[in-house]
């Protein structure tokens, strides 16, 4: 047994499981959390070169899977995430009052996402990623319709869209190199027609998936109308593995095919999408938008890294930093969403202005919501802001002052946003407000805890720093090229 | 097959498929799509993939079809005609451009790219010692069963999703009844289902069984099953299952499940999916014989759609 | 060319003729019973045929035998939608008279 | 019965543009028509193309790919499911919509 395919095999098993058990299928996440939690951590401690066929079929022909770095902090991280977010939403149900089919059908959507994200994470395979991202796309439709079927169903055409977009490109790439593994294309790319509108194809509907700016559209509307636990799965894993896949195409697969002005396109798009859906957030009167299009923002980060990472001989800490934001805005993201889930419940409106008071009322839940906010807005000492301080300093390195200046400005939108919020829960009731005793229990409970522990994670990180770094260059592309070889077939 | 057939059929694609895209009336455009389909058959039985062209004509035509005949008409029933309208002009002139545009640019790299069976003859060597003859099934199941696992749990989350808009107070419940409302067609459908249900299990069998050296296999026997369920369910000759029934429940996770314990008792072997020497074609045989029983179930209860309110108990005698 | 090549091109012929009989038909009568009339009758004639000539170029008993399954399956169920069909049409036909009505499921 | 016609492309790259013309086709009808139900019909076409590219251009002189065509198998099973959902999700949000309204016409009840 290894956890690479555990990794896969224990949540489509909790997923088959949860459906025959029905109603009670909810408790198995106390079996699950801490299973795959421990798998992760199995695999973020594998030897460096930990990789291998499925069914021991040799490439080009069969799978890889394989644990680099990138894969095991986000699988770790998503481990985490999930974990406490099921955790959370058995004691907090996700679905619409009276609605016993979401009730149940939430869990068995939460394990295909689970698996789905594991085995896209650690394939090296793009037909192989075409279906883990259907998997995960699939279970994030259906979890966003639980909020709002108008903007799930937008969701759905678009990534539908997305997804015709990267298997066109896949299909393009079977045919010009009869392999889709990334690893053997890296060794054979060329910068023909094909392979660059294969590319392209690939990489217009991976952005769609990933919402960065502007084919962000669909996000807001469907992450700020599902259920808490859906909106923090949505912003956490799904966006994620679609900017996963464009890391192996554009730094592993098709690195030799790709120049620098189309790095400085992904870059200037996620420069774009920092500042607009920073400019966004602050305009929101609501809640959930707000954390919404802070989503937006922060995967702004992710793409602004890419030049920053292919405009040095040594991007390990470019890298780091791309990778580091990702994991930390997993947690942090994933926090807020389940603290403002938790805050909506207690008092009557959805709006910015109605949450005065709630800073004595939910002090655990706020003070999650504040720690989720250091890390989001890059604030030491936390993940946050060791992944900017990262990027920056590439940044300053190779004299990329644009990318420089969004970091910071990005930051500082972030700080006026999110204090926005933060204050006005510290702010006294309204005057004509229902009283305090009215402003819902004050929760303890596994469900403020969830939020409160991923927060507080992603803060951890922060402390982490350098170990982080080295598990994000496991096998990284720019690194010594140690070609894996894995045990050929019989 | 010659140039001229080849060509005649290609045009004929495209001429459907303009048809069922662009007329108004959405059951016609449901129609060319079902024509579209089957063409589409005969495009794959030309371009001599008949494994692909048995799916594409049972799932891309059929189920597909069924599916979008039935949607249209629970949205007619709404006064939701489904009608194509038109867009301003603008956007009509700026996606043409943008269409022509692409699709130039992708003919191009098509056919900048040599059409070859290149892996071919990585497949050949290996397909005598998986002891079965047909080189789609080998890949379906044996060097890409990883893709096929997890595919089979994208049709079992698809149901799921499904079943998730089910209305509040519907849950757990059965799909809105897709029979005959008049009883005189009931009956006539009937008589068909009582006759095509045997029949149609009968031929999946066999077509899963035929998979392993001729064209077939567990997806194409799973819609022939799906195909007689639905229509044994249209004319009542069949009740729909509710959702909670435990009997449905391990029919549906019964093939992923079964596929995916013999995936991780291949650690013992040397790794997921390893097939111990010998014993391959009885493992892949047994992974498609309930994978096609569950696809089967899965796929008529997709086309179903979700339990709503009220669809009460037509046979109680349940499913088969 | 052989007579076996000759019977099946003649056989191809007339079935492809009852086709396009039963097509011309389905355009060109004035209601949807008379157009069943032609597409039916037309149709499972015409299909008999080809089938016939299918069997005949296959050459095997084996073949022909899964080519008679093929015809039968096929009329039983022209058959069973040509009855769905114009009981369909019946009922619309007396919803009509019965003044206009809300519209209805394609299915129901 | 070879008809005079000029061989202009081999049947591989016959069959693979006209499955690029059913992307773009597709790709029109999917950005120019308004009704879901259409576009997802829309979707389908352009995934129709996108396989019959696969299958044409792995059409060698005597065999094709047994790879792509398990690709595209695996490919029409995801779109017939990922469809399914689309339309239940149509259906369902048209059903909500009709109950929302006033009960002014009698089309309350969601009947299938």
């Amino acid at each position: 047994m290894s956890p690479l395919d555990l990794l896969m095999a224990a949540p489509l098993g909790f997923m088959a499981a949860a459906l025959m058990l029905g109603p009670s299928g909810r408790w198995l996440i106390l079996l699950a959390a801490p299973l795959m939690a421990g798998l992760a951590l199995w695999l973020a401690l594998l030897p460096p070169d930990a990789a291998y066929l499925v069914g021991q079929w040799d490439l080009p022909l069969g799978i890889l899977l394989r644990a680099d770095g990138v894969a095991r902090l986000m699988i770790l991280a998503t481990a985490l995430v999930i974990g406490a977010v099921g955790l959370h939403a058995l004691a907090e149900p996700p679905e619409k009052p009276g609605h016993a089919a979401q009730a149940e059908t939430f869990w068995p959507l939460v394990y295909l996402m689970w698996a789905g994200a594991n085995a896209g994470f650690l394939t090296t395979d793009l037909f192989n990623l075409y279906v883990t991202l259907e998997m995960v796309s699939l279970a994030a439709v259906a979890l966003a319709a639980m909020g709002s079927l108008a903007a799930a169903l937008r969701y759905f055409m678009i990534a539908l869209l997305g997804s015709l977009a990267y298997l066109l490109g896949v299909a393009l790439t079977v045919a010009r190199y009869d392999t889709v593994d990334v690893i053997l294309l890296a060794q054979v790319a060329e910068a023909d027609l094909a392979t660059l509108l294969a590319l392209g194809l690939m990489t217009a509907g991976l952005l769609i998936k990933a919402a960065l700016f502007p084919m962000h559209g669909w996000l807001p509307p469907a992450h700020a109308a599902a259920p808490a636990p859906a909106s923090a799965l949505l912003s956490a894993i799904a966006v994620k593995l679609g900017f996963v896949i464009l890391v192996r195409l554009w730094f592993e697969a098709f690195a030799a095919v790709t120049g620098p002005a189309a790095l400085h396109v992904l870059g200037g798009l996620g420069a774009a999408a920092v500042i607009y859906g920073s400019i966004q957030a602050m305009r929101q009167d609501r809640l959930k938008p707000l954390v919404a299009y802070s989503t937006v923002a922060q995967v702004g980060y992710l793409f602004l890294a890419f030049p920053l990472v292919a405009g040095t001989v040594e991007p390990s800490g470019a890298w780091a930093g791309m990778t580091l934001h990702g994991v930390a805005h997993m947690l942090a993201k994933a926090a807020m969403f389940l603290a403002a889930g938790l805050m909506l419940k207690a008092v009557a409106g959805d709006r910015i202005a109605d949450l005065g008071g709630l800073a004595q009322a939910m002090p655990l839940t706020v003070t999650a919501f504040g720690l989720a906010a250091v890390s989001l807005m890059g604030l030491p000492p936390s993940g946050g802001f060791t992944a900017k301080f990262l990027l920056l300093s590439a940044a300053i390195e190779q004299g990329a002052f644009l990318y420089a200046g969004v970091l910071v400005i990005g930051g500082l939108l972030a700080a006026v946003y999110l204090f926005r919020a933060l204050s006005a829960c510290f702010a006294p009731l309204a005057g004509a407000g229902p009283d305090t005793a009215s402003r819902g229990p004050v929760t303890g409970g596994v469900q403020a805890v969830a939020p409160l522990a991923l927060a507080g994670l992603a803060i951890v990180m922060g402390f982490a720093g350098t170990a982080l770094v080295d598990v994000s260059a496991i096998e990284a592309p720019w690194a010594t090229p140690t070609v894996i070889q894995p045990e050929a077939a019989p | 097959m010659t140039f001229a057939f080849d060509l005649i059929l290609c045009l004929m694609i495209l001429g459907t498929a303009a048809i069922a895209l662009f007329v108004r009336d959405a059951l016609a455009a449901i129609a060319f799509f079902i024509a579209f389909g089957n063409l589409m058959g005969l495009a794959w039985l030309g371009l001599d993939a008949v494994n692909v062209a048995l799916a594409e004509i049972a799932i891309g035509a059929g189920v597909t079809g069924v599916l979008l005949i039935l949607a249209r008409a629970r949205l007619l029933a709404l006064g939701d005609a489904a009608t194509s309208t038109g867009s301003p002009l603008l956007l009509r002139l700026g996606a043409l451009a943008a269409c022509a545009g692409f699709v130039v640019l992708l003919a191009a790299a098509v056919l900048s790219i040599p059409p070859e069976s290149g892996l071919d003859r990585v497949v050949a060597p290996l397909m005598p010692g998986l002891g079965i003859e047909n080189r789609v099934t080998g890949v379906l199941l044996a060097f890409r069963a990883y893709d096929t696992l997890l595919e089979s749990f994208v049709l079992l989350g698809a149901l799921v999703a499904v079943w998730s808009l089910a209305p509040a107070g519907a849950w757990p419940g059965r799909p809105a009844d897709p029979g005959m409302a008049d009883a005189p067609m009931r009956r006539v459908a009937g008589t068909f289902g009582q006759l095509l249900l045997p029949v149609a299990l009968v031929m999946a069998a066999y077509l899963v069984w035929a998979g392993s050296d001729l064209p077939g296999g567990a997806f194409q026997a799973g819609t022939v099953l799906a195909g007689g369920l639905l229509v044994a369910g249209m004319g009542g000759t069949i009740g729909l299952p509710s959702s909670d029934q435990p009997l449905l429940r391990a029919a549906l996770v019964l093939g992923p499940v079964v596929f995916l314990a013999i995936g991780l008792a291949g650690v013992a072997a040397g790794g997921l999916l390893v097939y111990p020497a010998g014993l391959a074609k009885a493992l892949i045989v047994t992974i498609e014989y309930t994978l096609f029983l569950s696809i089967g179930v899965t796929l008529a209860l997709l086309v179903a759609g979700p339990p709503m309110p009220g669809a009460s108990d037509p046979d109680p005698e349940g499913k088969g | 060319m052989s007579w076996i090549d000759l019977a099946v091109l003649a056989l191809l012929g007339a079935g492809l003729a009852f086709y396009a009989a039963g097509s011309l038909g389905l355009l060109r009568f004035p209601d949807t019973a008379s157009r069943l009339h032609a597409l039916t009758k037309a149709d499972n004639l015409g299909l008999g045929l080809v089938a016939l000539a299918a069997a005949i170029y296959g050459g095997s008993l084996a073949v022909a035998a899964k080519i008679a399954l093929v015809w039968l399956f096929a009329v039983i169920a022209a058959g069973t939608t040509s009855q769905l069909l114009a009981r369909r049409a019946r009922l619309d036909e007396a919803r009509l008279d019965d003044a206009d009505s809300a519209p209805d499921g394609g299915l129901r | 019965m070879d008809l005079p016609l000029p061989v202009l492309l081999s049947t591989g790259h016959l069959y693979a543009v006209t499955g690029a013309a059913l992307v773009g086709l597709g790709l029109y009808a999917f950005i120019t028509l308004r009704h879901p139900l259409r576009q997802l019909l829309a979707v389908n076409v352009v995934g129709a193309g996108i396989f019959l590219i696969l299958g044409g251009l792995g059409r060698g002189p005597d065999a094709t790919d047994p790879f792509p065509q398990a690709l595209v198998i695996t490919g029409i099973v995801v779109a017939v499911a990922l469809t399914a959902f689309g339309a239940a999700m149509i259906v369902r949000q048209a059903q909500t919509r009709a109950a929302a309204k006033p009960a002014a016409d009698d089309n309350e009840n969601p009947a299938p």
